[in-house]
């Protein structure tokens, strides 16, 4: 009794205290800002011009910074490429900055496990490894893949190989190669090819996902909005009803690889009704006639129709409207461009284009001219070096049958189970992760096995892991790197890619690492860069563009304007090429077929590419994973578009699970019933199915590389597979 | 089980007991009320002496600053040091940066000063400061809507902090994390300046008081997202 | 909740009445139970309930 | 003090343009602070302020037809002044309309997660947190001083990057002026657009874009004069700020709900 | 053991089989604080819910029990100011299973809101528009009634009667009591009917939203759960009370009091049922249909066509019309399986009408292109809605043992000889024997 009355006292006196509102106003203070939430810190406030390099695109960026921290990237106003625009893989960079995807410090290899070394180690193993090859008369068995072919980083390894005695540096091959296939064997001499989107008034693409990563994602996009303000057309060509296709004012649905066909069969009509422009043919190209024979001749709208599943009807409309728009335009390369297809394709595409008279004219298709700023004197070779040099390139390429293509890296499992010549021992990996973006991941993992792999590899993705040796290099926020185009841009622009923020890690430039090794190979390896690090070369080789291109960021030729200029036809006969050497086999389309038989496999997979996957070497960042919709992927499940007529013949409902099995690999899928795609397809995205340090990205899905085989294209050499056959069973 | 009934029947006998007493004995009642008033007093005590002395952990400031003595060097006043930057942010306490200035050398013969120099300056580390008037993350607080539109002076929120030649000791709330600035020295949470608490209804009062656009269609006072983010 | 302190408070139809019936029906509870204890307190003192026991 | 006039801040989507990249939603979340978790494909859990929803005509291949739908807040009006479907059911003014500017606010720190808000948007707009926002170690140096960090157990929806309208008005008070331009307030969606295809500025200022191509009817209650414009499930009477731009018949008529007889018409 | 706090002239069943059958709903009681726990310390993520299911089953747990306790402010409105006086034999009862109901409630809302901690805002920080602020305010300040009504039924122990104090304390609260009926019957109208208003006034929500009276202040929900509550809330104490007294193996509560309660019951149900009918009429052929929704929208073509019009037709007429016509005509009324049946269908269909306006009201899709959402919740959610359960169990139990809840239950059960009072030396196992379900081995008294 006593003590509840001491208790009712207390609560009593308790009451008349401000404690209970204190604690109680403490507590839920508390709850909001609990000390595992994280408080961002303030502080003033800067920007910074930037290149993105995350994608053949090349936008330019406004980095955001808090005191020394990056919180967002956003596109730069008026640059040429997006103006002010981005897309989510740029604004998601910061993630790939801040990620725990990143390689912090050099790695080496000891018993299959990484183990951390210094700086100084990893440069005096490169340089010791280089140097035995070379003592052992092997030094054309080093390699060097790379993401692209342009700009100083990518010539300091070729240079470093070269005076090392190797020719054998490989770039990742993409639609960009085709297309500068073509212009080289149509137009002559080497240019990359640019398109004037912005002032055509009738695009028609050939499966080019233009608005799904093709050439630079932003222009792209930006060029689309201005059709719809000017009322141009835009028709897609495409088995699948893809983003790109949706957004078209027609969707011409056609049976996958019969794409060049329908091109043909448009210029066949054009012909047949002279819409074409009789300037340009009669006065600027050379073997019309025959060709124009082949292509009337084999490809009417009947046979077309036929071969392509496109109604008859549909072809002729769609070619009039091409014939008779004031700036046709038509495009090739089939998704976001990244495997590099059959160049009979281009050629028709290209073909199509010079008919209706659009080659170096507004609206048109340009030749832009490669960048010229890297003039390095040319070294001098040792012995050993000539001796490698004259051993040539393992892939063959630039020879022979493969004598358009500058580099085939897509050769490498033959080349190895062939044996029909030695495949590299080293390898140098930069910029790319051939184990995941290879079609056939298998055979190219297997490739790979006794080959000693250096990554430069900013991430720890499926390459690196395969390493033996990381030497990661900054990312592209932390470095400096000259940027010399934008894909399809129609003008020439060189971009400068600026350390934003201080390396986050103990990372190193992959420029300062070849200078530093080189200087450790010493003799005339060290002679051949001659700079003391990476910024001093890039300041030196750009000249008097370093100094504007610190400024804005980017430098473009102001007056460059080919249009109406005819004199550029750097061919034989100086004119455009409707067939190169007269020869009428390059015409005739024979469509690639896919691998795999067609009784034990009934289905075709054909992958797709979509803006939410980026398909390249970088995987999704966690932003990027979380637009992915959930019709593409479902916890960890993939799932695969099929038409529901197709999935009813195979009495496969909505979201069930089901074995995909193609000739080279087996996944478990599950089911997506999607009107938007032909019968008889499997649509699967690209960019799933990483195997890579970072739980937001590893184990998602299937990697549909793993499942398709490559088809090495007749006419270069490059992979041309768009599909491989394949079948669904019920799990 | 045996233990569990013997208890029960102690209880219910002292219960009994108790009750008897109750009404036959008026000094049971006595303790009774004495109880009460020991237990009221006591709570008393815990509530307005040992509830604060114990919510509260005094903290040091790492460096012995004077701001009066600065007040006598400077030209510009509290803006020499507390400045707004071009894009209209507020740089609030200065960094390193800016007491190199004047600091990059010992000046005089301040043994304070001499340790600020050797521990920071020279190591250039930056001070961490412990901010007597930090908000919670969700308060935008915009200097330039207070200093330079409506012509505030500091003095109103923060109080005549120039005349201080010492700094007070920073008592942090050992539960939300805070100085006790912000709820104020008194515990009841009374005030007497206007600088004397900084929670969301002091700014309110004011923002009331001077504000005669009401824009928020639930409170008609100014809307949330004035001083939310 | 409270007018003059809280910062929702708004001087208008809704409120007085809404609070009103609010405080009306506490108020009535606070008194009816004042009453209770009260009465109680004088009851007991007066010596009422033990014959109970 | 001067009274400075009211703005009405609203947004027009052009759905020709958006090809339903997702930087809008991206852009999103880098500018203001949104958790991301291992899992985020069960978008019923998933935090995203914007979100792109992708409509169908329904039609079997070839027919098909497919239009990219982002959607972001609404910033209801309501029928009378702010009487959106959101604030007026929330119990401890976590959410309120501001008459200034036309935004609906979430005031993370008041809300005590009943999650009422959420039952009466009838967008969608509004997320739960169900889960405690974690980022990666290191990764958390990404984020953005300008919005506050919520917290597990709270709502939170698009602010129309309100703190955007804060900085810049704090640039203006420096500057000595006391209203922006239209291009000084743009939400991070509009910006970052690849596709230009996101219009933001005041629905009240004859001069600005937004209100050229939406053409509020203010007497109506915002309805558009423009045929090719219209809001989302407009006939509930929410009167969203948000304008979508559609030169599709069946997109437009997706926006909202008819009866079978309406169709027919 | 514990005979001296059992009432006089009772028998109850031995301490052991007592408290084995503590220890058992404890059990449960136990797995119900893990999952609340789990929620508290985890997260919300520990539900099925999510943002298209913000308000799941602990919203129609809320509103369910909250229906079925305002038997509660029902009987005490008819027996204190109506003056249907048969009814204090039931009251008590009506009392505790009120003050039940409504501390589940309270305790559910604590684990649903994203932030406990943070609850009192809803008062501290309130915007009387919401419904839900009415419901917070009145459903305490109610809350606060019972106890108090609840109080007196505790001191009435025989040991607490004993203190004069308690004693008199008791008696004068009885005194006032009126008082208080009439304050909880006028804070029951309000919280009753708040709780209709909250999916009423979702005009976002074209299923949910009803047209207001006088255009602007209530939907016609508001009325039409005060009135279901107070139909069907009766049903839910006669339901206990049947149950209480089968589980007891005795009558508690003479015939004449039930029937008078089933009987105004039936009235209460069938004229809201035929207001239902009606509301249901205008929203379908006229609400609804003016935001572009007709009726087969909300019942046809959901997956598995779990909401279909079966719905309407249970709620309203097997759960409605079907219970009314049992409960008022007398001879069906006195027939135990057709009473039986009645109040089973009465509480079913106010749990129905609960569940509809929460949950199908969430199902269904509003923008077109969007589909309908449903739900299923997870253990946690299910464990912490049967915590209240058990916790309901657990105070029966101990207050029907120990508290004086049944005033007629001593003259309907005369025992002989009557215990003595203060003596615990006879075992009472074999005095009194519960009949529970078949097959329930013997409890044995425990070794005293």
């Amino acid at each position: 009794m006593s003590f509840l009355s001491f208790a009712v006292g207390g609560a009593a006196g308790t009451a008349l205290t401000p404690m209970p509102l204190k604690l109680m106003d403490d507590s839920s203070i508390w709850t909001q800002m609990w000390p595992w939430i994280p408080v961002p810190q303030d502080g003033e406030v800067s920007y910074e011009n930037s290149v993105c390099t995350l994608c053949p695109g090349h936008c330019g960026i406004t980095v955001k910074k808090v005191e020394n921290r990056v919180v967002k990237i956003e596109g730069m106003k008026g640059h040429p490429v997006n103006d002010g625009g981005i897309c989510l893989l740029g604004l998601a960079g910061v993630q790939l900055l801040y990620g725990s995807r990143r390689v912090k410090t050099p790695l080496k290899k000891v018993n299959g496990k990484f183990v951390k070394i210094s700086w100084d180690e990893a440069v005096t193993e490169v340089a010791s490894t280089i140097e035995t090859m070379r003592e052992k008369g092997d030094a054309h068995k080093i390699g060097c893949l790379s993401g692209t072919n342009r700009g100083t980083v990518p010539e300091l390894l070729k240079r470093l190989l070269w005076v090392c005695g190797s020719l054998n540096f490989f770039h990742m091959p993409s639609v960009q190669d085709s297309y500068e296939i073509t212009l080289r064997m149509m137009q002559g001499g080497s240019a990359m090819a640019g398109f004037d989107l912005e002032n055509s008034d009738h695009v028609i693409s050939f499966g080019s996902g233009i608005l799904d990563g093709w050439g630079s994602p932003v222009r792209m996009f930006r060029a689309h909005s201005l059709w719809r303000e000017k009322g141009a057309r835009f028709i897609q060509v495409e088995s699948r009803l893809s983003n790109t296709a949706a957004k078209a004012d027609k969707w011409v649905p056609v049976n996958p690889g019969t794409e060049g066909a329908l091109a043909l069969g448009i210029a066949a009509v054009i012909i047949d009704e002279s819409l074409y422009k009789t300037d340009f043919v009669d006065n600027y190209s050379s073997g019309f006639d025959s060709w124009k024979r082949q292509v009337t001749n084999n490809y009417t709208p009947e046979i077309v129709s036929k071969i392509t599943g496109v109604d008859k009807s549909l072809i002729l409309l769609t070619a009039r409207d091409f014939g008779r728009a004031k700036n046709p335009l038509a495009l090739c390369g089939r998704g976001e461009g990244s495997i590099p297809g059959s160049i009979k394709d281009f050629k028709a595409v290209h073909a199509l284009n010079a008919l209706v008279g659009n080659i170096n004219q507004q609206g048109g298709v340009w030749a832009i001219p490669e960048p010229d700023y890297i003039n390095w004197p040319e070294p001098t070779l040792d012995e050993a070096a000539s001796a490698g040099v004259s051993k040539g390139r393992i892939d063959g390429a630039g020879k022979g049958k493969y004598r358009l293509a500058q580099s085939l890296f897509n050769r490498l499992p033959e080349i190895v189970n062939s044996k029909a010549s030695s495949p590299p021992d080293v390898l140098f990996v930069s910029g790319a992760n051939p184990l995941y973006t290879i079609p056939d991941t298998v055979a190219m993992n297997e490739a790979l096995n006794n080959v000693k792999i250096i990554s430069f590899s900013s991430y720890m993705d499926e390459t690196a892991d395969k390493a033996d040796l990381i030497l990661p290099n900054h990312v592209f926020l932390e470095r400096y790197e000259d940027v010399p185009a934008s894909a399809g841009l129609n003008q020439p622009i060189t971009g400068l890619s600026k350390p934003v923020v201080s390396p986050q890690f103990n990372t190193r430039h992959v420029g300062d690492v070849i200078i530093q090794v080189a200087k450790k190979l010493g003799g005339h390896i060290g002679d051949a860069f001659p700079w003391s690090d990476y910024k001093t070369c890039l300041e030196e080789t750009l000249g008097d563009k370093w100094e504007a291109l610190n400024q804005t960021g980017f430098v473009t030729e102001a007056d460059f304007n080919p249009t109406n200029d005819m004199s550029g036809f750097k061919t034989d006969s100086g004119r455009f090429e409707f067939l190169e050497n007269g020869s009428v086999a390059e015409v005739l389309f024979s469509s690639v077929k896919p691998e795999g038989d067609e009784a034990s496999y009934p289905l075709t997979l054909v992958p797709f590419d979509s803006m939410r996957l980026t398909g390249g070497y970088i995987g999704n960042p966690p932003y990027l994973m979380k637009t992915v919709e959930d019709t593409v992927l479902k916890g960890n499940d993939v799932l695969v578009e099929v038409n529901p007529k197709t999935a009813s013949k195979y009495k496969l409902a909505d979201g069930e699970k089901a074995f995909l099995m193609t000739p080279k690999g087996k996944a478990c899928v599950k089911i997506y019933h999607y009107e938007g795609i032909k019968p008889g397809l499997i649509g699967l995205a690209r960019g799933l199915g990483h195997n890579v340090n970072d739980r937001f990205l590893a184990g998602k899905g299937v990697n549909v590389n793993q499942l398709m085989g490559s088809k090495e294209d007749t006419g270069s050499g490059l992979d041309a597979a768009w599909g491989i056959r394949a079948k669904l069973v019920k799990a | 089980m045996s233990t569990l009934d013997d208890q029960a029947k102690e209880s219910t006998d002292e219960a009994a007991v108790e009750s008897t007493e109750a009404i036959q004995d008026n000094g049971t009642g006595g303790y009774i009320i004495l109880f009460f008033i020991l237990g009221f007093i006591a709570s008393l005590l815990v509530g307005w002496i040992a509830f604060p002395m114990a919510l509260y952990s005094k903290k040091e400031q790492p460096v012995a600053f004077n701001h009066a003595l600065h007040m006598d060097e400077v030209e510009n006043g509290c803006e020499s040091c507390h400045f707004f930057r071009d894009d209209g942010s507020y740089s609030g306490v200065p960094k390193l940066e800016q007491c190199i200035e004047c600091h990059e050398e010992v000046q005089g013969d301040n043994e304070n000063e001499a340790h600020f120099v050797s521990e920071y300056v020279e190591k250039e580390r930056e001070v961490p400061w412990l901010i007597y008037s930090k908000q919670p993350d969700c308060v935008f607080f915009s200097h330039a809507a207070h200093v330079l539109k409506a012509k505030m002076d500091c003095v109103t929120c923060h109080g005549p902090v120039g005349e201080m030649e010492s700094l007070p000791v920073y008592e942090e709330n050992r539960i939300t994390g805070y100085s006790r600035e912000v709820w104020g020295k008194n515990i009841a949470g009374l005030k007497k300046n206007s600088w004397d608490r900084m929670k969301m209804d002091d700014c309110a009062d004011c923002h009331k008081e001077s504000n005669n656009k009401v824009t928020s269609v639930q409170t008609e006072k100014d809307a949330c997202f004035v001083c939310h983010k | 909740m409270l007018p003059f302190i809280s910062f929702e408070w708004v001087w208008d139809m809704g409120h007085l009445v809404f609070h009103g019936g609010l405080w009306y029906a506490l108020n009535i509870i606070g008194l009816a139970m004042t009453y209770c204890v009260l009465k109680t307190i004088y009851d007991t003192y007066k010596g009422k309930g033990a014959q109970h026991h | 003090m001067e009274q400075v006039k009211d703005k009405k801040f609203g947004m027009v989507i052009d759905l020709d343009k958006c090809t339903g990249c997702g930087s809008c939603m991206v852009a999103c979340m880098s500018e203001n602070n949104v958790p991301f978790r291992e899992d985020e494909t069960d978008k019923l859990l998933s935090v995203a302020w914007m979100r792109v929803y992708k409509m169908t005509n329904r039609k079997p291949y070839p027919d098909t037809e497919v239009c990219y739908f982002p959607r972001p807040c609404m910033h209801c009006e309501g029928q009378h002044s702010g009487h959106s479907p959101c604030v007026s059911v929330c119990p401890a003014v976590a959410t309120d309309y501001s008459t200034a500017t036309g935004i609906v606010s979430q005031i993370y720190t008041r809300c005590f997660g009943c999650r009422y808000c959420m039952a009466a948007c009838p967008y969608h707009a509004r997320v739960f947190n169900w889960f405690d926002p974690v980022w990666p170690h290191g990764m958390e140096k990404s984020l953005s001083p300008d919005v506050s960090v919520r917290m597990r157990g709270v709502v939170e929806k698009c602010s129309f990057c309100y703190h955007r309208y804060q900085k810049a008005m704090e640039k203006a008070y420096v500057d000595g002026r006391k209203e922006l331009e239209e291009n000084e307030y743009q939400t991070s969606c509009t910006q970052a657009c690849p596709a230009g295809a996101i219009t933001f500025g005041d629905l009240n200022n004859t001069h600005h874009e937004v209100y050229k191509i939406a053409q509020p009817d203010h007497k109506h209650h915002g309805k558009s004069k423009n045929p090719k414009v219209f809001r989302l499930l407009e006939r509930l009477g929410t009167n969203p700020k948000v304008y979508y731009l559609s030169s599709r018949k069946w997109v437009r008529q997706l926006g909202d709900n008819y009866r079978p007889d309406e169709i027919m018409k | 053991m514990d005979s001296a706090l059992i009432p006089n002239g009772v028998k109850r069943c031995s301490m052991g089989k007592f408290l084995l059958w503590n220890s058992i709903i404890g059990l449960v009681l136990l797995w119900g604080v893990f999952a609340l726990l789990l929620c508290w310390i985890k997260g919300l993520n520990q539900t099925n819910m999510n943002n298209a299911y913000g308000f799941a089953l602990w919203i129609w747990a809320d509103l369910a029990v909250i229906a079925l306790g305002g038997g509660a402010f029902f009987t005490g409105f008819l027996r204190y100011i109506v003056g249907k006086e048969e009814l204090k034999n039931i009251i008590n009862y009506a009392v505790l299973i009120g003050f039940i109901c409504y501390s589940a409630a309270q305790l559910i809302l604590g684990i649903d809101i994203g932030q406990p901690l943070r609850g009192w805002f809803i008062f501290w920080h309130a915007n009387i528009h919401s419904m839900l602020t009415e419901v917070a305010f009145c459903l305490s300040c109610y809350f606060i009634v019972l106890c108090i009504e609840y109080i007196p039924l505790i001191l009435e122990n025989r040991q607490t009667d004993k203190v004069p104090f308690f004693h008199n304390l008791t008696h004068n609260m009885h005194e006032v009591m009126a008082i208080f009926a009439a304050t909880g019957a006028f804070l029951s109208f309000f919280h009753q009917g708040s709780l209709g208003g909250v999916s009423g006034v979702l005009f976002g929500r074209p299923f949910g939203f009803r047209e207001h009276i006088f255009g602007t202040i209530w939907p016609y929900t508001f009325f039409l759960f005060t009135w279901s509550a107070a139909a069907c809330g009766p049903c839910f104490t006669i339901l206990v009370t049947k149950i209480t007294e089968k589980i007891a193996g005795k009558k508690l509560v003479k015939d004449n009091v039930i029937d008078l309660l089933a009987k105004i019951s039936g009235w209460m149900i069938l004229t809201y049922i035929i207001a239902k009918t009606a509301d249901t009429l205008y929203w379908a052929f006229v609400t609804a249909p003016s935001t572009g929704f007709i009726l087969a929208k909300f019942y046809t073509e959901n997956p598995g066509s779990v909401y279909g019009y079966w719905i309407l037709f249970l709620e309203i007429v097997i759960c409605g019309f079907v219970p009314a016509l049992f409960l008022i005509v007398k001879k069906w009324r006195r027939t135990p399986v057709l009473l039986w049946t009645a109040i089973i269908l009465a509480v079913i269909g106010v749990s129905l009408n609960r569940w509809v306006l929460v949950l199908q009201v969430l199902a269904v899709p509003v923008m077109p292109f969007t589909d309908w959402n449903i739900y299923f919740p997870s253990w946690q959610e299910i464990a912490t809605t049967i915590l209240p359960v058990a916790y309901g169990i657990l105070l029966i139990m101990i207050s029907y043992r120990y508290l004086p809840i049944f005033p007629q239950e001593a003259e309907l059960n005369p025992i002989e000889p009557e215990p003595e009072p203060e003596q615990e030396a006879k075992p009472e196992g074999k005095a009194e024997e519960i009949k529970t379900k078949a097959g329930e081995p013997e409890l044995k008294p425990a070794e005293a």
